[in-house]
């Protein structure tokens, strides 16, 4: 989406090189990735790898979303964030400084703010993938509402306890969040981690797959795949399975043929539940 | 619960996944590999026509629940937020059903119930 | 192995109250995980997520194996290293550093050595888990025998392209990797990454899984698995294949009921190719 | 290849994975999600006796690989660092074979050779 394409520089060679190597991404797809901008909603358990991986890989414009303030009882699964972030800076800054010194060749922008039904779709607007790294119901359904009215395409993670889930919405005639949700669930079955609990490299896992969905989306790849849900659980052997999912439904709300959402709506009343109701 | 298998019997696997195995019985659930499963035999056929989806879900919110069933059904239908997934697909795209609860049961059907996660 | 089996500080529960309500942890494997050390060999694209992790987790000790310096071609796979220590940094140095910013409650200790058979069983002795995040064969097998003449559980991870392989060896009556690869393969088979390229966010998915699994083993889980290798690809769906793997194999050279190799050997000359034939 | 199908034929699935697709006649091999197969009918028989993997990896050795055999064989043993996976188990447990090369091959069979990657 920035336009450019221009042939890598000397720098992006000698930084990129293993990756050039890789028929799968070669000079091109290491030239969009450069040319590409990414939207991380969220600098938490899942957020913190995607955001790192997505960087390292080459990335050229990351944006962060968060709202909230680096805590200690974030850092055994925030792995972005430092000890010293949590004498009060914000979320997205302790990110930004913890991309800024692993490559200085990816545009942040970071937003201080809480992602809300007044602001998601300026926030997300130009983006060419979005990443919901967020952890609770009403977000999750305001992210995937504005993603189908702007036409990005959104790669969704969530991680409970030990288990995670892995979809990628929106894309390619396969479903949005909504085509497989279309009825918020009860308030008492919406637990986020600081409730009841999270191993932490189970966010880990899902957000470091987070980057690789984003990639496949950036370089193409994904055209080729059907739509599928990704299980993971840690107690639980294979740890891995891979669930072939509807494709968009011809009757959702918001990604249908004749939709009524036509605009974001009022989420945590939807939800009867929002972001505040869960600690960091 | 008392089930008429004068016309046959169909062995399933019933899985509860992403939380939901706290709703149930403790009792009734095997643990197979790591997965919280329920090894039942159904019958082939509920009041003269072929078992449904809709039965087996009736029969677990009935006799498989521990308390809060409304934590796993709304009425008749399994409560907003759960994936139903027959053998590894979401139970949408397993036949072209008008209404997925409509999907007959098939023997050594795998049924997945897993509650989707919103944490992260 | 640290012998201390106190109660957890305050800061301790603050830390890690989100894993301390996953009822397969709790106080107690929470107190395993402090009292437990690991070392994590190889500080490259495996070693950056697995060491973060185990360290954000609350894995007490954490040795560090590395001889290399920080490159500009490591950064995008290599997240625990920073652009300023392209400057010349020893990678347990630069890696220490890492995880210094995420956690004091660590105690890292840093090898900037090149692990040989001369010093191999100096180092690791100790350990409860050895994790391989190496990148050539000659050192695989050097890790595998020194284990197993040690006693000590392995957990092994390799990525190469956009493929990685994850196995934990020589545990509970599983095989070790000279159980599943006798003789070593032929040297023109034996490219790593800096010949055949590796995409960033692969050695990031097996280096999380290396966490995981180290967790299993600490507190464990792992006891109630049986022996299996973790296939992962980019490119083919279903992204994730457990296969079911051998016991110990009666008949292996080090681990077998005869052992032939009952001390460390040359692993250069067996493997015909050692750690410097691979650039970083 | 000259394959004797008197005794009837068998359909087997053989992959390809960590790499080793590179060695193999690419016309040969069908992108299945992104994994590289062969789709291979053999003969139930082979000079008699039931057709074994040892009679498979000769014929893959012979008439699929491009050039290079010594990577996929070194005799007529797969070379070291290949792991053979017979229906995603480790073929050393799939059957008390003391020689895992005289394993019997069954229709349907999916057999993956995979390099060990070394990198990191
Ligand atoms: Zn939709
Ligand atoms: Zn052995």
């Amino acid at each position: 989406s920035q336009g450019s394409s221009n042939v890598l520089s000397n720098e992006e060679i000698r930084r990129y090189s293993r990756q050039l190597l890789i028929p799968e991404v070669g000079t091109k797809g290491q030239r969009r990735l450069r040319d590409s901008a990414v939207l991380v909603i969220g600098t938490g358990g899942l957020g913190s790898p995607c955001a790192l991986y997505l960087a390292s890989m080459g990335v050229g414009t990351l944006g962060l979303v968060d709202h909230d303030t680096v805590d200690h009882s974030n850092l055994h699964r925030q792995i972005i964030h430092t000890e010293a972030s949590c004498a009060g800076a914000p979320k997205v800054v302790s990110a930004h400084m913890g991309l800024s010194r692993l490559s200085s060749l990816c545009n942040v922008r970071i937003h201080n703010v809480l992602l809300d039904s007044s602001n998601a779709k300026d926030i997300m607007n130009g983006y060419d993938v979005v990443v919901d790294a967020t952890d609770n119901a009403a977000t999750r359904y305001l992210i995937n509402d504005a993603c189908v009215l702007l036409g990005i395409p959104l790669v969704s993670g969530s991680a409970v306890r030990l288990d995670g889930q892995l979809t990628v919405y929106n894309y390619n005639g396969g479903p949005c969040y909504r085509c497989l949700f279309p009825t918020p669930p009860p308030v008492d079955t919406m637990a986020g981690c600081s409730e009841t609990g999270v191993l932490g490299v189970v966010p880990g896992i899902i957000g470091c797959l987070q980057a690789m969905e984003t990639v496949k989306l950036l370089t193409g790849r994904k055209m080729d795949e059907h739509p599928s849900m990704l299980l993971f659980s840690y107690a639980s052997q294979p740890h891995f399975r891979s669930i072939k999912l509807r494709s968009r439904s011809a009757g959702c709300a918001v990604c249908g043929d004749s939709p009524t959402v036509t605009e974001l709506v009022d989420y945590v009343a939807f939800c009867g539940s929002g972001p505040h109701d869960n600690a960091p | 619960p008392k089930l008429d298998f004068s016309a046959g019997s169909l062995d399933l696997v019933v899985e509860f996944g992403g939380g939901l195995d706290a709703l149930i019985k403790q009792e009734l659930l095997k643990n197979v590999n790591g997965a919280k499963q329920a090894q039942i035999k159904f019958p082939k056929q509920i009041d003269q026509h072929p078992a449904t989806i809709q039965d087996l879900i009736f029969h677990l919110r009935d006799f498989y629940v521990k308390d809060k069933p409304e934590l796993f059904c709304v009425g008749d239908k399994v409560r907003p937020g759960i994936l139903v997934i027959i053998n590894e697909m979401d139970w949408e795209i397993v036949e072209d059903n008008a209404d997925e609860y409509a999907y007959k049961l098939q023997d050594k059907d795998h049924i997945a119930f897993i509650s989707t996660l919103h944490g992260g």
